[in-house]
């Protein structure tokens, strides 16, 4: 183990700043892109199951 | 028997018939990537001992190279789907580059920022027209280029194609770019230090970064599966089989 | 001899028409119908070799034309909607030029005897944008009348013209089909032609 | 053969009618480069050393500026199916455009840099290579630009996303040109970078006008 403490491993030896930086973008994006990409598919999946509706409405 | 293969891949290029089998997949590919980003993320932060030169600044470099290795990767993979498109003119090949291309665009845009980040504290610069640095910047052009072209033209095949064209010509240009900047770069003396060259490479760093660019591309796979499932349901939205998805039903 | 077999045609993600066959002889023309947004364009570009068809296949004296390729080309002449014709350059300049693309040049007197033949006379080395839409078009028939092709397909080629051009027109259709050529075209008004086929879609 | 020198010839012959288009490019190119050394400063050891880039930045963007006509014009007035359906090969037709492009954007410019170099004190031997250099460059501007303008034909935004698309293509150019100059002045010499610039153009010549004619048939489809 580096770390002697948490507040160590956050300081990252001065260079949090800088680590903290890029893990913490890389994260953010890793984290919002699945999000936006399951999002396009239920937005595209929501309206086809209005036009479902939709067409079921006009047959009575 | 080698025919019944050929038959089977061929059914798999449908998009009727690749949609619920990435479905199945996709669930695979996120546990492969906690599989390797979970180690890889423990020697990242705790089994690699502090660097003598750089202290704990060169953690940067497990997630710098891993997404510039995958930036390149990526479009490599994306122009050789557009081949494949543009010569056998399937379906799914378009629309594989097209799901493709936001996440290398990403990775590219990960490796420049890591890439900042790292050359601050170490060339005491955020910016360093480093040979690296300036071809991954043109690469993460290319990348929206191309991204662009396709959100402008209406006619999803046409963009398929045009989209194809431009990727090829990027890949023939991307190893002329790189090496250009190089000789540039060389010829202007410019940063010496390079980012990759890290000081003696310890075993466990090599695991590390093997674990991290593993997890990198399991996840490009996963992301990218999922995109392009919402691809394959915008462009089939008025066939049958689509409407008859359990998803669209329920 | 053009014929083509199953034929279907794909806008966006609209199918214009499918199975789609006919066959067109020496000596025979072929009239298009169908209302608006039937495909008739798009029908007269699959012809010419300009986009695939979504499935099917043509045949030019039973060769597929996706192999014959620039000979297909040599055989057949396309007048689209737009006339290719240069606002910038004269009546002259563009008949000529246009002949030399099509690898059969075409010297001065042959070149302003077709200009005069379609009511140009006089206005050879004018820029074509100072005509008016009726002439520009009348350049288009000149080039028809020069240009040696087998195989004509005309969209809409009596948009514009005056019923002197549209009398001319179809005398050169008629000249044409009667040397053994074929004609395929689209029109909206009734044609002046005798012994046409139609094909609806 | 015959219909590349006769599409070089129509072209020219177009070019020769809207003149102002052609002289556009060539005064944007001018004043760029003259706006330089207000911006910056009228010391000639600095200008000397930026010359080089500076002309050549302004030779791209000069370029630029005529490439979304390239086609544009064919595609609106029907020409350009004319050229699909003609009995050559489309691909020595849109060579034959790519150099009617290159003698009325290009060639101008090569010979405008040399006098454009004396405003940034260039010796003679510097602008020999220049010109040179842009004698090389310039045709390889103009056969990457056809396949961004053949790609943008008839799209929404044409214009900026052709600069999008093409001007990182024109990185290797830019380099290798601009370093030939500035490796004569530094007295490496210039032989290396002008043989380099020299293969890039030869694979140019081969590859470009195949994608622009893929890239065209698309947009004809």
């Amino acid at each position: 183990m580096n770390w002697e403490s948490p507040a160590a491993f956050f300081a990252m030896g001065g260079y949090g700043l800088y680590v903290w930086g890029s893990f913490g973008v890389c994260a953010v994006l890793m984290i919002v892109e699945p999000i936006l990409a399951s999002k396009r598919r239920n937005d595209i999946l929501r309206s086809l199951r209005r036009e479902r509706i939709a067409e079921n409405l006009e047959q009575p | 028997m080698s025919n019944n293969k050929i038959i089977h891949w061929f059914k798999y290029a449908s998009p009727q018939s690749f949609y619920p089998l990435a479905g199945k997949l996709i669930p695979w590919f996120w546990g492969l990537t906690a599989v390797f980003l979970i180690p890889g993320l423990w020697i990242t932060f705790f089994a690699a001992p502090t660097d003598a030169q750089q202290g704990e600044g060169y953690r940067i470099i497990f997630i710098h190279v891993p997404a510039a290795w995958m930036s390149m990767f990526i479009y490599i993979v994306m122009a050789a789907w557009a081949g494949l498109g543009l010569a056998l003119n399937t379906r799914l090949s378009g629309m594989m580059a097209q799901g493709l291309a936001p996440t290398g665009a990403i990775m590219a845009f990960v490796s420049l920022w890591t890439g900042a980040f790292w050359g601050k504290p170490m060339w005491g610069a955020w910016w360093v027209w480093d040979a690296r640095l300036t071809s991954a910047l043109i690469l993460f052009f290319l990348y929206i280029g191309f991204i662009a072209l396709q959100a402008a033209i209406d006619d999803a095949r046409r963009a398929d194609k045009a989209g194809a064209i431009l990727a090829l010509v990027g890949v023939v240009n991307v190893p002329i770019i790189y090496f250009s900047v190089k000789w540039w770069n060389t010829l202007h003396q410019g940063a010496s230090v390079s980012l990759t060259k890290a000081p003696t490479m310890a075993a466990t760093m090599l695991w590390g970064m093997l674990l991290m660019a593993l997890a990198f591309w399991m996840y490009s796979i996963a992301v990218a599966l999922t995109r392009v499932r919402a691809i394959i349901l915008e462009r089939e939205a008025h066939t049958e089989w689509v409407k008859e998805l359990d998803e669209v039903k329920a | 001899m053009l014929t083509a077999t199953g034929l279907s045609c794909v806008r966006g993600e609209r199918c214009l028409f499918s199975g789609l066959d006919l066959a067109v002889g020496p000596g025979e023309w072929l009239h298009v119908q169908g209302e608006n947004g039937a495909g008739k364009t798009s029908l007269l570009r699959i012809l010419a070799s300009l986009s695939p068809p979504a499935e099917g296949e043509i045949h030019w004296k039973n060769a597929p034309i996706r192999t014959l390729a620039e000979d297909y080309h040599r055989d057949m002449l396309f007048l689209g909607h737009h006339g290719a014709v240069k606002e910038e350059l004269t009546p002259f300049e563009n008949l000529t030029l246009a002949a030399k693309l099509d690898g059969a040049p075409l010297d001065e007197t042959a070149a302003l005897k077709a200009l005069a033949r379609f009511g140009l006379r006089g206005r050879e080395d004018l820029a074509v944008r100072f005509l008016s839409a009726g002439q520009k078009r009348r350049v288009l028939l000149a080039r028809l009348a020069v240009r040696q092709a087998t195989l004509w397909i005309l969209d809409e080629p009596f948009t514009a013209l005056d019923v002197k051009a549209v009398d001319m027109l179809s005398g050169l259709i008629e000249e044409h089909v009667k040397a053994g050529g074929i004609c395929i075209l689209t029109s909206h008004q009734s044609m002046p032609l005798p012994n046409g086929r139609v094909l609806k879609i | 053969m015959n219909a590349i020198l006769a599409i070089i010839r129509r072209d020219l012959l177009l070019a020769m009618r809207r003149k102002s288009e052609v002289l556009t490019a060539l005064f944007f190119f001018i004043i760029v480069v003259s706006l330089f050394p207000l911006g910056i400063g009228p010391e000639t050891a600095l200008l000397r050393k930026i010359a080089p880039g500076i002309l050549w930045v302004a030779a791209l963007l000069a370029t630029m500026l005529g490439l979304s006509r390239l086609f544009a014009p064919d595609h609106a007035d029907g020409t350009l199916e004319q050229m699909v359906l003609a009995p050559s090969p489309l691909g020595l037709l849109v060579t034959g455009k790519i150099i009617a492009h290159w003698i009325t954007t290009g060639l101008p410019l090569v010979l405008l840099a040399p006098v454009l170099g004396i405003q940034f004190d260039l010796d003679s031997g510097a602008l020999g290579v220049l010109m040179i250099a842009l004698l090389i460059g310039t045709p390889l501007l103009s056969l990457i630009g056809a396949i961004g303008a053949a790609l943008t034909l008839g799209v929404r935004g044409g214009g900026v996303l052709l600069s999008l698309l093409v001007l990182p293509l024109y990185v290797p150019a830019l380099i290798f040109g601009a370093g030939a100059v500035e490796a004569h002045i530094s007295g490496l010499g210039a032989g290396g970078h002008l043989s380099l610039l020299a293969a890039l153009l030869a694979l140019a010549v081969f590859f470009a006008p195949w994608a622009t004619t893929a890239a065209l048939r698309i947009a004809l489809e």
